[in-house]
């Protein structure tokens, strides 16, 4: 299942394993600098042991925008090669995956540390040279002085949230500088997926971020139909799109209405959370489960609308959609909220693309990265959303584009409703191609994820990878925080609002 | 030791001479030098032999173990004459007495100072200290010059009004600076946070704890001789509130900046001299107007503070002593946790800094109370000056909001939490002899405030000759004064009954519960460090971010990029005063010695040129003055 | 009027303010559209946590269990002092206003300390924030009250409270307001209330008052909160007096009138705290200010 | 203010009435309590447990099978693949049990366990604050805890509320299936507290 050296794919498209060794590491990083350059976007960075000779192969799916395609690029490494971070900073936090799962060093990554806190693989290419370090004690970066002091935030938050550590180098209230170490929801998934066919993968790829439920199933489900070659019928692909619409709408609705609880405004704060529960409802009249799961299943989906159902959301749609546009109305119109979220937590357009930024937090930023837009997938190839961007990076930016995208979902909900195709065909069985590489993007709420899987000769699942937003997203917390006040951070924090578990995995 | 004795014996005499002016003429060779024991004097004399005898204790614990002071012997030879000469400078009933037992103290003290003197911080501080002791007897020399105009014995009893206002106003003023420099207010305050620091810490109690309050002392005698008080000029009281003021606020945002625990107490004496003159300031602001309340309780606030400020003052200074000590360092971001290793230490800390703060049941309570007490008559009187005790107000609440995040800073971080180094984690109690007098002083401090009627009928008797009026006939707002300080008795001891009661609450609470035992909230982290705890420096620097000016300077390398390799950050304390101000003076000399320099140019017939050109000037002089 | 209505008030408030944070919560709810809890909830909360033991962390010493007691019993002293409208407080003197402000001070010094005595860095962010803010407050508050005093030249809180009704008819309204407005910023800054602090948010890094007791647990987060309650209750009382003037011969209805005023209160800070965000931390040092010059501008214009 | 107060008036009241009303409507697909034994069953066949991808389905031979509702997914398969219809999902919401072996459905369950605590019934009962843990997760829990604190659960009526710090609060709320990673920190705040294996 040796990955191809270098071919480009549509989104969820198969590529056969190839049986030469790849690319040479020069021209892998040649590729890899060029496209960043060009405007592309590093989905994935990872490593597929290799039997056939003593090390591994590195591959990395670039994400190409401007053709609308993804490039996978594979070369062969030992147990160590020369760090891609210090060019390509997007690969940052993907280095130091692969310097943890498989042990094989990037030589000259400055900051080689621990990430998951995970053990090592046992297959791996390299040597374990990862002793099994206590969860959260790693070596982090410091601002020396008497002055400074340190604060340590989690894993156990305040609030009712995922664990995690934050380490802030403080003095007085600003802080100097925020390191972020999670791995205390690590469970194991990916590993579990990768072993094969098991009745519980779509359970674990469902739990893999529970608010994602329906980002997460959607692209597995898309990696096994392009694995067997099957389509699903398009009322099935426009009712994923309807739940993946209201998964976005219940995220960015609560999303606005917890940012309005950390700056203390009331009003928004609880009317948003209740609308969010709202629309979560709505998902759970689709299929019984508020966050969409058992909805997506491979090959179609797990329930129908009928017509009553259909007219019934329509219904509380309307309902739904006066109570947020009036509530989110009120927390835009309230001066006191807009001073606090203007300005807080910057992050550059340079710098969102230098470190590779994604979805909600990218778009803030001002890029366009959208990969319903980018890499149409399912509906989106009928039905188009607009891309929503606004340019300044900060709190206020994140929150305008929630704004502008609960509007999106809302029209784009409703037009689907109106037109929904008839067809009715129940989800084909699926057998998978043997000796194949897929890649599938989606969009989900917090935006692009990326799973990458390749079959065997048995045309059994071999291999599989997730990427999840937030793992591109947490650096760009941390270097938002710099220079901050830190009783900003929760704010900033809940605009970027980032999965623990769906970095964890 | 023996010496101690009898300085508190003489302490005693003065005490039990007290009702009485005795005035003790006594013919020393060159002329009519006499002493004598008045009010005045005999106030300012019991908190002297208190914190003297109390400093000579504790030195001599002190000294026993301290490796820092080379040579005891001369540390006592000098402490006595310190001593004597502190006594002499108000017991002193002639300028000229007076004036040689002001040199004569300074000069001790100075020696005092470099005790430590291998060091070059206390060498530089110790020349500091001598430069702005003789540029205050400059004037002082000037001041009694002038008010000796027609007194050819230079007898306190000779001296008297000078006539016209000016002059009076001009010796108001030399008495001020003169005085001001040796009291540390504000704009001459910069050597004392030098001299302080650098003395070992018996010495640096006595003379934060009094020496500096023989200024105020000076001040208070030469407004003795300026005449009928309602005939002085309104600006005396404006410019003393505003010193006060300016000190006091100046003085604690300074004591903030503070890293060094000695240092910061040093700057918090700056803060209570100002407290004591906004109190003076609005004892003549009340003179002036004819408000006989205002003018009162400002006196005595101000007299009564110079007593709490030695008491509790010289309690921290032994205490930081005792932990310089006990650790190795004075610098608050390498302490904490010394309550575990010094419990009696920090219990003592914490009674200084409460008292310091003002805040009830102790002694700094009451005074400020006083001196509120003044302003609040000055406002509500109909009319006349309204605006200086509102000013008064606002400093004195924000002094006491400062100078409670001052000291919350020193003992909070200083005493509590984990330790911060090695060294204070293995911080040792202090011995007998250095406990006793922190324990002394400490139940003085909770003593004054809980006899808080008493304290005032001493200070209002010790006022007498400045002020002849008596607590009984002062009334605000309706209240005489005995009746209104028993209320204030009856709320500190309720407090102090309310407190008692809720612990024993607590206890029978708590009896049948279970309770136990863990580590502070950490949020579930594994390794959590003594980092992680607020530093002194973190802790103040958003009150100081809010005083823009008086912000210490920020050394930093920031983290740079997006993978920052190393990164630092620390801060200066500077005073602003001293940057603003002294360094371009000295500066200003510096340059004009350079230019002066370049005169001597080493060859003989410049030389011989300069002489023949000074001839040459006097010549032309001397002919057109006998002209 | 007889010292025993004196007496009756000065019970109320110790009986009835923890019912003062109920009101505010419930205000609360109704702007949000909830239930909410029962007015009652804070008693349940005190009667909860005085039946529970303790946990202590072995950094703290005696500092960390005397910082809620000196609290609470700075807060039954300065509510000697405080009169309920025109009702005399228990104990009065001249310039016991002074008396007030510094048995709160040693109350906040002691929380202070306890805070700093955890070591841990939110406790100490919550102090560092706590003096930050109260050393503003403080002279704020001495302003606007001795503007009160001027206008009623009363010098202790109770004569002035005790005359503010009639002078609010003499004097005309608009010194007398605008010193409460600046008593009732300062209510917000000192009893944690948005848009200075947010009692809601359990959030470590944001909170100023919490976040100074987030180590201490049963009865001592008991005697903080209803130390917090109390000190509720005086800046309530103090700002009802110089917005609600109410007088009545009937002492009884003066009683009814007062904590109807205090009431009022909590009903607008309730408002208050529905209508408007946080402010960001750095900005309440503003606030504070605003609330100075409001003081001082009507101190100026009573002393004019 | 005013639109405060207008955008109040539009949003409503919003409180459920339950418990002391009837329960919202649940939606026509939600699946609740299972129940084992409504119809007879083939006491030899095994396409229950075999589909269950968890396992939570046991079935010892010759008897009914048993649900174990504390790993189940409600995932649906069961009923699905049973021939008779003896496995069912009710619209029974109330799945809480006082201990671990409660959880487990049999066909003889009767009704929902009753939920009892004598400390929780007489010292917190007006009054429980909690800290909630999060251990593994996949964050549904966490979204959903924080829903019973918007105005329509509004669990703060009842006198619960989620605390800053577990020294404020009477009892932990851990989530999720606790990770390696989170062994430690999960200790922590659970001085008072034992572990129960699970």
């Amino acid at each position: 299942m040796n990955p191809p050296i270098l071919c480009s794919l549509r989104n969820g498209e198969t590529a056969v394993c190839s049986q030469e060794s790849g690319v040479s590491f020069e021209q892998f990083r040649t590729l890899l600098g060029k496209g960043i350059e060009a405007g592309h976007r590093l989905s994935a960075l990872f490593v597929v042991p290799d039997d056939s000779f003593d090390g591994a192969r590195l591959v990395a799916v670039l994400a190409r925008p401007m053709s609308g395609d993804l490039q996978m690029i594979g070369c062969a490494v030992g147990s160590s090669y020369p760090a891609l971070t210090p060019g390509i900073p997007a690969a940052h936090w993907f280095e130091r995956e692969i310097f943890e799962q498989w042990g094989i060093r990037p030589e000259g990554h400055p900051w080689l540390k621990p990430i998951r806190f995970q053990p090592p693989r046992s297959r791996s290419g390299g040597r374990p040279s990862l002793l099994l370090p206590t969860v959260g004690v790693t070596e982090f970066f410091r601002v020396e002085g008497e002055d400074v002091h340190e604060v340590a935030v989690g894993p156990v938050h305040a609030g009712v949230i995922e664990p995690g550590h934050f380490r802030f180098q403080c003095h007085g209230e600003t802080v100097y500088h925020l390191e972020i170490s999670l791995g205390y929801q690590h469970r194991g998934i990916e590993r579990a997926v990768g072993e094969g066919n098991s009745p519980r993968m779509r359970h674990y790829i469902e739990t893999l971020a529970g608010d994602s439920t329906i980002g997460h199933a959607t692209a597995y489900c898309r990696v096994l139909e392009g694995l067997a070659g099957v389509r699903p019928s398009p009322r099935a692909e426009a009712v994923r799109m309807i739940a993946a619409e209201l998964e976005r709408l219940a995220n960015h609705i609560g999303d606005l209405g917890a940012m309005a609880g950390d700056v203390g405004f009331l009003p928004a704060a609880s009317y948003c959370g209740r609308i969010r529960g709202d629309v979560l409802n709505l998902t759970a009249e689709l299929c019984g489960n508020r966050f969409g799961r058992g909805l997506i299943v491979p090959g179609g989906t797990g329930f129908d609308l009928d017509q009553t159902l259909e007219s019934e959301l329509k219904r509380r749609l309307d309902d739904i959609e006066a109570d947020a546009l009036s509530a989110i109305e009120q927390l835009f119109e309230t001066p006191s909220v807009l001073a606090r979220f203007d300005g807080v937590g910057e992050v550059s357009e340079s710098l969102a693309r230098q470190i590779g930024l994604v979805g909600v937090a990218g778009r803030a930023s001002g890029l366009p990265c959208d990969v319903r837009s980018e890499f149409p997938y399912g509906f989106y190839q009928f039905v188009h959303v607009p891309v929503c961007t606004w340019g300044t990076g900060d709190c206020l930016a994140r929150a305008l584009v929630r704004r502008m995208e609960i509007q999106q979902s809302f029209a784009a909900i409703r037009a689907l409703l109106q037109s929904l195709p008839a067809d009715r065909s129940p989800p084909a069985v699926m057998t998978l191609a043997p000796r194949r590489w897929v890649a599938s993007l989606t969009e989900g709420w917090r935006g692009e994820i990326c799973h990458v899987a390749a079959t065997d000769d048995e045309g059994q699942l071999a291999f599989y990878k997730v990427v999840d937003p937030s793992f591109h997203n947490w650096f760009g917390l941390a270097c938002a925080m710099r220079d901050q006040l830190i009783s900003d951070f929760p704010l900033c924090n809940k605009s970027f609002n980032l999965s623990y578990c769906g970095h964890d995995l | 030791m023996g010496a101690i004795l009898a300085f508190a014996a003489a302490g005693t005499v003065a005490w039990s001479g007290r009702p009485m002016v005795i005035p003790i003429p006594w013919a020393i060779p060159f002329g009519s030098l006499s002493f004598g024991v008045d009010r005045l004097s005999a106030f300012f004399l019991f908190p002297i032999a208190m914190v003297g005898g109390l400093g000579a204790v504790y030195a001599g614990g002190y000294l026993r173990r301290s490796s820092g002071v080379q040579a005891p012997r001369f540390f006592w030879f000098f402490y006595s004459i310190f001593f004597a000469f502190l006594l002499l400078v108000v017991t002193a009933r002639n300028g000229l007495l007076f004036l040689m037992a002001w040199e004569g103290r300074s000069l001790a003290s100075f020696f005092l100072v470099m005790v430590e003197h291998r060091e070059p911080t206390v060498r530089s501080a110790g020349w500091t200290y001598l430069i702005a002791a003789h540029l205050g007897t400059a004037c002082l020399l000037a001041l009694f010059i002038l008010l000796g105009d027609r007194n050819p014995t230079q007898d306190f009893e000779g001296f008297g009004v000078s006539g016209r206002e000016g002059i009076r106003s001009l010796l108001f003023l030399l008495a001020l600076i003169g005085f001001g420099v040796k009291a540390g207010m504000v704009p001459w305050h910069v050597w004392l946070p030098e001299a302080h620091p650098a003395a070992p810490s018996p010495v640096s109690a006595v003379m934060s704890g009094v020496m500096i309050k023989t200024g105020i002392y000076g001040l208070l005698r030469i407004m003795m001789f300026l005449g009928e008080p309602t005939l002085w000029p309104a600006w005396w009281g404006w410019t003393l509130v505003g010193l006060g003021a300016l000190s006091g606020v100046g003085g604690v945002l300074l004591a903030l900046a503070q890293k060094d625990l000695k240092r910061l107490l040093a700057y918090s004496s700056v803060e209570n001299i100002g407290v004591i003159s906004l109190g003076l300031g609005l004892w003549l602001c009340g003179v002036r107007v004819g408000n006989p309340a205002m003018a009162a309780l400002g006196l005595w606030g101000a007299l009564l503070h110079v007593w709490n400020h030695a008491v509790f003052k010289s309690l921290l200074f032994m205490s930081a002593g005792a932990v310089a000590h006990a650790t190795g360092t004075r610098s608050l971001d390498r302490l904490g946790g010394l309550i575990h290793g010094m419990p009696f230490t920090s219990l003592a800390f914490f009674a200084g800094s409460v008292s310091l703060c003002g805040l009830p049941p102790f002694n700094g309570f009451i005074s400020e109370l006083l001196l509120y007490g003044s302003a609040l008559a000055g406002i509500l009187q109909p009319e006349g000056l309204r605006r200086i005790p509102v000013l008064a107000v606002g400093a004195l609440g924000l002094m006491g909001g400062l100078a409670l995040a001052c000291f919350a800073t020193a003992f909070g971080i200083g005493f509590l939490g984990q330790a911060r180094s090695e060294e204070a984690a293995q911080a040792h109690e202090v011995s007998f002899l250095i406990a006793v007098p922190m324990g002394v002083a400490a139940v003085v401090c909770l003593g004054i405030g809980l006899m808080s009627p008493l304290a005032v009928a001493f200070t209002s008797f010790a006022a007498f000759d400045l002020m002849p009026i008596l607590p009984g006939v002062i009334r605000v707002g309706g209240w005489e004064i005995p009746a209104l300080f028993q209320r204030i008795l009856v709320a500190n001891v309720a407090l102090c009954v309310m407190l008692v009661v809720l612990m024993a609450a607590r206890r029978i609470l708590l009896l049948h519960r279970r309770v136990e035992e863990s580590s502070t909230w950490d949020c579930g982290y594994a390794a959590p460090t003594a980092r992680m705890q607020y530093t002194a420096s973190s802790f103040i620097w958003d009150i100081l971010a809010m005083a823009r000016v008086l912000r210490p300077r920020v050394k930093e390398c920031r983290p740079l990029g997006l993978f920052p390799r190393s990164a630092r950050l620390g801060t200066e304390e500077q005073d602003i005063f001293q940057r603003l101000f002294y360094n371009r003076l000295w500066r200003g000399i510096e340059r004009c010695s350079d230019r002066l320099r370049r005169l001597q140019e080493g060859r003989n017939q410049i030389y011989v040129l300069y002489l023949a050109l000074t001839v040459l000037a006097l010549l032309l002089w001397k002919l057109g003055f006998s002209q | 009027m007889t010292p025993a209505f004196s007496f009756v008030s000065f019970g109320l408030a110790i009986t009835l303010s923890p019912l003062l944070l109920g009101v505010i919560q419930k205000t609360k709810a109704f702007f949000a559209g909830r239930e909410g809890a029962p007015l009652m909830q804070p008693y349940f909360d005190f009667v909860k946590l005085f039946r529970k033991g303790g946990v202590y962390s072995r950094t703290t010493s005696w500092v960390f269990w005397a910082g809620p007691i000196a609290n609470l019993a700075a807060a039954l002293l300065s509510l000697t002092f405080v009169p309920l409208g025109r009702i005399p407080a228990p104990a009065a003197f001249p310039g016991d206003v002074f008396m007030v402000a510094y048995s709160l001070s040693l109350g906040r010094f002691l929380m202070v300390l306890a805070a700093l005595d955890t070591g841990s860095a939110f406790e100490g962010m919550g102090a560092s924030r706590e003096v930050r803010f109260s050393l503003l407050a403080e002279p704020v508050f001495f302003v606007s009250v001795l503007t009160l005093a001027v206008v009623t030249q009363g010098a202790s809180l109770s004569e002035i409270y005790g005359t503010l009704p009639r002078h609010m008819v003499h004097q005309g309204i608009s010194t007398i307001w605008l010193a409460g407005g600046a008593v009732a910023l300062v209510l917000l800054v000192e009893n944690a209330r948005i848009p200075v602090d947010d009692p809601t948010t359990h959030l470590e890094l944001t909170m100023i008052h919490e976040a100074m007791v987030l180590d201490h647990g049963g009865i001592d987060i008991g005697f903080v909160q209803y130390g917090a309650a109390l000190k509720l209750w005086m800046f309530s009382a103090l700002v009802a007096g110089a917005f609600f003037p109410f007088s009545s011969a009937r002492p009884f209805l003066e009683v009814m009138g007062g904590i109807g005023g205090v009431f009022a209160v909590a009903v607008a800070v309730g408002i208050v705290e529905s209508s408007m965000a946080r402010l960001r931390l750095i900005r309440v040092p503003q606030l504070i200010l605003l609330a100075g010059v409001l003081a001082l501008m009507a101190l100026l214009w009573a002393a004019r | 203010m005013f639109d405060i107060l207008k955008a109040r008036l539009k949003q409503k009241y919003r409180t459920l009435s339950y418990p002391k009303g009837p329960p919202p409507p649940l939606p026509a697909r939600f699946a609740g309590r299972p129940v084992i034994g409504g119809r007879p069953c083939d006491t030899r066949c095994r396409r229950c447990a075999d589909a269950c991808p968890v396992g939570a389905l046991q079935r010892e031979e010759g008897q009914f099978p048993t649900l174990d509702t504390g790993k189940c997914l409600f995932c649906r398969e069961c009923p699905g693949v049973c021939p008779t219809g003896a496995i069912s999902f009710t619209r029974e919401f109330r799945l809480a049990a006082s201990s671990r072996e409660r959880l487990t459905v049999t066909a003889d369950s009767q009704g929902i366990p009753p939920v009892r605590h004598e400390i929780a019934a007489t010292i917190f009962r007006r009054s429980l604050k909690l800290r909630q843990v999060s251990a593994g997760g996949c964050n549904a829990c966490e979204a959903d805890t924080n829903v019973l604190t918007t105005l329509a659960w509004d669990i703060g009526r009842f006198g619960i509320q989620f605390v800053a710090s577990p020294r404020h609060a009477d009892g932990l709320l851990i989530t999720g299936p606790v990770t390696r990673n989170m062994q430690l920190a999960l200790k922590k705040p659970t001085t008072r507290y034992r572990l129960r294996n699970s």
